[in-house]
């Protein structure tokens, strides 16, 4: 807690701290402490009399019900004034009618949907998010890179957000002439993932693609090596693809063989990132703060903090319209210091509360465990490695 | 050979028996009698160890034994054969047998202990894999006995050993108890069977609502006026 | 046909990592009784000790196993001494309670300590592979295989026909009738329980390389080993093993041919339908 | 029916305890309310259970699939087919109900063991869950966002807050009242002789298969009813939280702590566990994560080894104690 | 008029045959005794006419009906009851529950309970109503078997040696209630090795041996024959 003297204004936070989810938010939240204090040191919210703002920390144990009970202590007995948090998917639907009975203007880190008025999210949407860029990605590599993709697989994680996005990206995929030959859905709880890869093996299509978690993709892509299997292209997202601590969780042989090889994923944060803002943030998380763990999370949380200043800067007053007014008008244009995810188009929200811009990037991996941007153009550093 | 001194015990602060007194000379047939619930099968747990002792103690060949484990007493020789037929239902009666003889004193020489015991009851030599929980009743109780008997006890304690017998079998069981003391073998049989254990006994005790009510010799103990109050509840 | 026999091979070789699973916990029902739903944790823990030891002296798990197995053994004990002890004659549910808020308090407490996020432990063989023909092997599944398969027939021996293990027996079925045989209840009773847990360790080792963890993972754990354990007739090893393999052969062949939740469902279809008609389990002879 | 039934029904204890909890509305902040209406709904969980799994001694693990069926099932078919919850609560009570007779039918007739029939319940949750989770109708793994919750009585809706509460309240009570009476009834007899020896009941003409196809199908159908008023509270039908084992595990741990087979054990137990691990995470989420669970865990192992009877044999203890001076 | 017909009745356990073509009948209230030495089949024979267990050959019946396939619980209905020689209890009820139970199966619940006290004070367990079965002596567990018969009301009961271990004086309580359930019209098929008991109340005996019926006939005819005498008795008989 920033204890300076002088006005406060009360944040809640409802992270998932422990239970299965708990690696988001313990990546995201020492990301978000370290930029909020930061906003602090440098005078606090500026429009409210150098307010400072005060972070009420609550764990919502990764279950949806108890989201929605952590908001309303937090509404209600900490009096707090703003609300963010990890809020995946299901959080946020749980979180729902708390927030529209309590009126309670909340910020999403995750969420892929935003079902009340009170919400904004800085998540991907499912549908013109995640589908529409996997499927664009797919398109740019058939027609652009000359790519042989005629058949697809859809191999994804058999949780909430992996269905959704699996619903959209079929139609999408259908839509531009890829055949779906079969289905290969990831049981999040498995031990090993060679089964589904036997599967895939056995439909032989030229692409794979869907949402994939960190768990389920370094599994996947052990299976992968285990059975040496490299005929497809692996296209997908998000952590199971590009978390940077991938290449340690597969070990470097492993990594080697089937990171390099035939596989691209999509993600909101690279490294390599032809964007200065990000790079800089990347260096300050990592030399200033001392984050050991910067990834996506980091990354999106740092963001968040961002979005909250802004918030409260532009806000007439701290009252719930007027906090909802700024939302609706928070406007971080490409360029500026403080965008760090990668939008072309800048950071706003739509009119459905999620992001305008709900692009992300594609990247292939370097044998020296790097990442390279090879999609979309604007920020790509090298075009795409031809299959192997 | 094994003394009581002042044994009072029970379950959960309820005493069962209050102030025993009772002692065994080296190779003696003691029999226990006492009607239902005087605390017959207590004061065996008692000198067995799974009952503990409120106050009193227990001496055998001389050594307090009071706060030794049921696991210690037996390895002096110290046996029960217990009443209700507490056979291992799931093992085998020839796996019965050898956790009779399990402790130290009677592994070494249990499977020659096994043949002698299977000779005294043919009937478990048949039936060597049956499992013990599908036995008849009668059959229970004759595992119950071999399996005492294969322990090698210097002290062999019966509780209530003709239970559920045919009248042959009972006069069988008889037989092989006076063999057994006339080999040596001390032996405190508690019975609910008044003539049957005055004719085998040496002496006996009466137990009386979880006291000693009358002791001595058969005769002494069969013409005591309390016998017949405390035994047959005139 | 290629997609049989790796189908095959891969229901096998998990299977037998489930059945691993599941010794220890036939071994610690066969003399408490005790139900053990903290049994994930305790493997999760196994992990997780194999994961700090390779952090501070670069430990490959396999070697591990010298420092975590009496570690966890000595946790068995003093979990049986103080927990499950007191708890004897107290209704069945009571004491799976009981291991059930020490299963919060196992995952719970590695959370505090190792963190949420997913962790990897390397080791030597965790990227080998052994290729018969089409057929693609992971060797850290083939050590497991085999050193389960050669722990679960030990342990069957030593329970059938040794002393210790029909006291074993003796002491779950009757431990009154028990104690006046001779046999140190209480001694048996420790003694089973933290060798019971200590396995655990030895199977934690076996099935970590490659295997990313986290502390939730502990009830999943538990519940796959609980379904192997009965259909392999809860104390029969030979039966737990055979069980552990019918049930990694469904979730192979459900994934690999079937759609979808149908898949998914497959092991737990053949759960029910076997235990109808085998309520007593896998074992060789039927109870009588 | 034995009189002590009619007794307790009479008795002012109850009723005053009734309206005092009913006022607790107007004294309770929104979050103290919640946690209260939240224990409420696990008092009326555990009470339900216990008639199968305390009392006839079947342990079912398969009571998430009756809540979820609850849940879900009317929730779906309001969503997806216009369904008014009221019909739709009825619609999911008998199938629960019917399942459960099923359930209880396959342990009578392949005579399962102890262990058996949990695992197959078990079995059939996990089965429950993966379907729900797969199937688009039911709302897949995503789950469903009912309508706002307006108050409209005849849409199944309470106002959410106090009117929610007095409906779990009601609830509740009912749960507990029909474990007084089933106790006092034949039924309890029939229930008891069942859970401590089949063989032994049956010698004594007891009709092991009837009774506990009726005990099941009380028990799911008080479940059901209670899941759909849950999911109405919650708003978000959530499969992960309704139709996943871990909520019978809940249930069960509350009951057992309780004090198992009793008719206000299970209530006391969820009474008490409940808010000590939402308060626990409120007042400690923030601190080391991991931390309150890590306590909550304590606690129960903590419970358990000091009152191992349960909790409500110490209370009645304490409260003779307290009789008396 | 015969009430209770055995006929030709066969048991195999695997291998062993329990019951070998077994038959006999008994007349409404009669007091018939079974006896025979050791694993001679006699609750195995109970087993099966009280529906716990399946033959494998022959016919049972009761009342007039064939009574194979038929559940206990529903017997009990009809008013066949039997007991347990290993004595069947349950955990966590008192003995008045227990005998309330029982009792439920004519009466409703208020007059169940009173009818079980009287049951337990009928035989003799005045006093131990709230005792849990569990730690009631053996004895007294057989007691309770005799007092969940009474409870239920019924017409023919099958008793499972619920003497053994009972002193003589303590056999006097018992030995009037089944007289008294007798007088009354119920028919008592009785296995005991208490010789005297059975000897006093038996109006016939039917000795088998070996799973067969090796003798029936009053109990003096019994106590002559040469067979049952080598098979049984032994010789002399004050056991
Ligand atoms: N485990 C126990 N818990 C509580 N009370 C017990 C227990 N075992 C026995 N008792 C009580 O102790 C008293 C004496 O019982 P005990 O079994 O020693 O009698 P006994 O003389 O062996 O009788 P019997 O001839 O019936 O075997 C009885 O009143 C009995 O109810
Ligand atoms: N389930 C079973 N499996 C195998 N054998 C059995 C089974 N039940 C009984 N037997 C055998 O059948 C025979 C008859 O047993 P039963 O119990 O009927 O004898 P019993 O005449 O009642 O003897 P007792 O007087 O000793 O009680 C015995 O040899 C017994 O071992
Ligand atoms: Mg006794
Ligand atoms: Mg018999």
């Amino acid at each position: 807690r920033a204890g300076a003297a002088g006005p406060t204004i009360r944040v809640g936070v409802v992270n998932s701290m422990s239970g299965g989810l708990a690696a988001y938010a313990q990546e995201g939240q020492p990301a978000f402490e370290y930029i909020i204090k930061k906003i602090n040191a440098e005078g606090g919210i500026k429009s409210k009399g150098g307010a400072q703002i005060e972070l009420v920390m609550a764990d919502d144990t990764s279950q949806p019900a108890r989201t929605a009970a952590e908001a309303r202590r937090l509404i209600t007995e900490e009096k707090v004034q703003l609300l963010t948090g990890t809020i995946l998917s299901a959080q946020m639907l749980a979180l729902t009618p708390v927030l529209d009975e309590l009126k309670m203007p909340t910020l999403s880190v995750w969420a892929g949907g935003a079902r009340s008025d009170y919400m904004f999210t800085l998540g991907y949407p499912y549908d013109r998010g995640y589908a529409q860029t996997i499927n664009d990605f797919i398109v740019a590599l058939r027609d652009e890179h000359k790519f042989k993709i005629k058949t697809a697989v859809m191999g994804y994680s058999n949780y909430e957000a992996g269905q959704q996005v699996n619903k959209f990206l079929t139609e999408k995929l259908k839509a531009s002439g890829v055949e779906i030959i079969g289905e290969a859905a990831l049981d999040i709880r498995a031990q090993d993932q060679t089964s589904a890869m036997v599967r895939i093996r056995s439909l032989k299509p030229d692409v794979v693609a869907g949402l994939v978690t960190p768990r389920d993709g370094i599994l996947l892509h052990q299976a992968r090596y285990n059975l040496n299997y490299h005929d497809s292209l692996f296209c997908g997202g998000t952590g199971g693809y590009t978390d940077l601590s991938l290449w340690k969780d597969l070990g470097p042989e492993v990594g080697k063989a089937v990171l390099t090889k035939n596989l691209f994923g999509m993600t909101g944060f690279s490294p390599g990132a032809k964007v200065d803002s990000m790079q800089k943030i990347i260096a300050e998380l990592r030399d200033i703060a001392k984050l050991d763990r910067i990834g996506q999370g980091a990354i999106q949380y740092a963001q968040a903090a961002r979005v909250l200043q802004q918030v409260l800067e532009n806000a007439a007053s701290l009252q719930s319209d007027d906090l909802l007014k700024a939302f609706r008008s928070v406007n971080i244009p490409f360029g500026d210091p403080n965008l760090y995810v990668a939008k072309p188009k800048g950071l706003q929200f739509a009119e459905d509360r999620l992001l305008k811009d709900g692009s992300a990037m594609f990247v292939q991996w370097t044998p020296e465990q790097d990442q390279q941007v090879v999609f979309p153009k604007e920020f790509a550093q090298v075009p795409p490695r031809p299959r192997a | 050979m094994l003394e009581i001194e002042g044994l009072t015990a029970g379950y959960g602060g309820i005493e069962v028996l209050r102030d025993i007194n009772v002692r065994l000379g080296d190779g003696e047939l003691v029999g226990l009698l006492g009607a239902n619930n005087a605390g017959k099968t207590t004061m065996i747990n008692s000198l067995s160890g799974t009952v503990k002792p409120m106050a009193g103690r227990i001496l055998f060949q001389g050594e307090d034994i009071t706060r030794l484990t049921p696991r210690q007493r037996v390895e002096r020789g110290i046996v029960q054969v217990p009443e209700g037929r507490l056979v291992f239902p799931e093992m085998s009666i020839r796996e019965n047998l050898l956790l009779g003889g399990i402790n130290s004193r009677a592994r070494p020489q249990r499977r020659q202990q096994m043949e002698k015991v299977l000779e005294l009851f043919p009937r478990l030599g048949e039936r060597l894999a049956q499992h013990a929980g599908s036995l008849s009743g009668g059959e229970q109780q004759m595992l119950a006995i071999g399996r005492g008997l294969m322990a090698d006890a210097k002290v062999l304690m019966l509780d209530e050993p003709s239970l559920g017998l045919s009248p042959l079998f009972v006069q069988y069981i008889f037989e092989i108890i006076d063999k057994l003391h006339a080999d040596g073998l001390t032996i405190l049989l508690v019975e609910q069977n008044l003539n049957l254990t005055l004719r085998h006994a040496q002496r006996c005790y009466v137990l009386e609502r979880g006291q000693v009510a009358v002791e001595g010799g058969a005769d002494a103990v069969r013409n005591d006026p309390r016998t017949k109050s405390a035994y047959l509840g005139l | 046909m290629t997609e049989l026999y790796q189908a095959l091979a891969q229901g096998l070789l998990i299977g037998s990592t489930y059945g691993l699973l599941a010794l220890g916990m036939g071994l610690v029902y066969g003399v408490s009784g005790v139900v053990n739903f903290s049994h994930g944790d305790f493997i999760s823990l196994g992990m997780f000790m194999c994961l700090g030891l390779y952090s501070a002296l670069s430990l490959d798990p396999y070697v591990s196993v010298i420092i975590t197995v009496p570690v966890m053994t000595a946790i068995g004990a003093l979990v049986y001494l103080f927990l499950i002890r007191p708890m004897v004659g107290h209704q069945f549910l009571m004491v799976v309670q009981l291991t059930l808020g020490l299963s919060l308090v196992l995952q719970n407490g590695i959370l505090m300590v190792f963190g949420g996020q997913p962790a990897r432990t390397p080791s030597i063989v965790e990227s080998k592979l052994w290729i018969l023909g089409d057929v693609v092997l992971r060797v850290p599944h083939v050590i497991a295989f085999v050193i389960s398969f050669a722990l679960a027939i030990g342990l069957y021996v030593m329970l059938r026909s040794t002393d210790f293990g029909r006291s074993i027996r003796a002491v779950h079925q009757n431990a009154h009738a028990a104690a006046l045989m001779g046999i140190d209840v209480g001694r048996v009773q420790v003694l089973t329980f933290a060798l019971g847990i200590g396995i655990l360790a030895l199977a934690a080792a076996l099935l970590l390389p490659g295997t990313p963890i986290q502390p939730t993972q502990g009830l999943r754990y538990t519940v796959i080993t609980l379904l192997v354990v009965v259909l392999g007739g809860m104390t029969n090893f030979v039966g737990i093993m055979l069980g552990g393999l019918i049930i990694g052969i469904a979730e192979a062949f459900g994934t690999i041919y079937l759609d979808g939740a149908i898949g998914l469902l497959m092991p737990y279809i053949i759960f029910v339908a076997i235990m109808l008609f085998r309520p007593q389990g896998l074992t060789w002879r039927s109870s009588k | 029916m034995k009189q002590e039934f009619y007794d307790t029904l009479s008795s002012p204890i109850l009723w005053g305890v009734l309206l005092l909890a009913a006022l607790l509305p107007f004294a309770l902040s929104s979050y103290y309310l919640h946690i209260v209406t939240l224990a409420l709904v696990y008092v009326a969980l555990a009470s339900s259970w216990n008639i199968v799994g305390g009392m006839a001694g079947q342990v079912s693990l398969a009571h998430s699939l009756f809540i979820g069926i609850g849940a879900m099932l009317s929730s779906a078919l309001l969503l997806k087919l216009g369904i008014n919850m009221w019909l739709g609560l009825v619609i999911s009570a008998v199938i629960s109900g019917v399942l459960g007779a099923m359930i209880a039918w396959i342990d009578f007739r392949f005579q399962l063991g102890h262990l058996s029939f949990v695992l197959i319940t078990l079995a059939f949750a996990e089965m429950g869950a993966i379907v729900v989770e797969g199937w688009e109708f039911l709302g897949g793994a995503s789950g469903m966002l009912l309508p706002k919750d307006t108050g409209d009585f005849l849409a199944f809706q309470f106002g959410g807050g106090s009117g929610s509460f007095w409906v779990m309240l009601t609830l509740a009570a009912v749960c507990v009242l029909v474990n007084v009476a089933i106790l006092n009834a034949p039924l309890g007899f029939y229930l008891r002789t069942i859970r401590d020896n089949e063989k032994a009941a049956q010698a004594i003409g007891v009709n092991v298969l009837r009774y506990k196809i009726t005990a099941m199908v009380i028990s799911a159908v008080l479940a059901s009813v209670v899941g759909t008023a849950y999911v109405r509270y919650l708003t978000f039908a959530d499969p992960y939280l309704l139709i996943s084992p871990v909520i019978t595990i809940e249930i069960v741990l509350f009951a057992t702590v309780g004090g198992l087979g009793r008719a206000y054990g299970p209530a006391l137990g969820a009474l008490l566990l409940v808010p000590l691990g939402e308060v626990l995470r409120g007042k400690l989420g923030s601190a080391l994560p991991g931390l309150h669970y890590f306590i909550y865990g304590v606690v129960v192992i903590a419970v358990i080894l000091a009152t191992p009877r349960g909790l409500l044999p110490l209370f009645e203890r304490q409260w003779e104690r307290w009789r008396r001076s | 008029m015969t009430f209770l017909t055995v006929d030709n009745v066969t048991k195999r356990f695997g291998g062993l045959v329990a019951l070998n073509a077994i038959g006999f009948s008994v007349a409404q209230g009669e007091i018939v005794g079974i006896i025979g030495p050791n694993g001679a089949g006699k609750t195995t024979l109970f087993g099966v006419i009280s529906g716990f267990i399946t033959p494998s050959e022959g016919e049972v019946s009761y009342d007039g009906h064939s009574i194979l396939g038929i559940s206990p619980d529903r017997l009990v209905w009809r008013g066949l009851m039997r007991s347990f020689q290993i004595v069947q209890s349950f955990a966590d009820m008192t003995a008045l529950d227990v005998v309330t139970t029982a009792a439920l199966t004519r009466r409703p619940m208020r007059e169940a309970i009173d009818y079980a006290a009287a049951a337990l004070l009928r035989v003799g367990l005045g006093g131990k109503e709230l005792k849990m079965p569990l730690t009631l002596s053996l004895q007294d567990k057989k007691l309770l078997e005799l007092a969940k018969c009474i409870a239920t009301d019924p017409r023919c009961i099958l008793l499972d040696e619920v003497m053994a271990g009972l002193t003589m004086s303590e056999t006097a309580a018992p030995i009037a209630v089944i007289q008294e359930l007798n007088r009354q019209g119920v028919t008592i098929v009785m296995v005991e090795h208490v010789m005297p008991v059975i000897m006093r109340l038996a109006t016939r005996i039917v000795v088998i041996n070996f799973g067969e019926k090796i003798a029936e006939g009053t109990p003096e005819e019994i106590l002559k024959d040469q067979r049952v005498i080598d098979a049984y008795f032994g010789d002399h008989i004050d056991a």
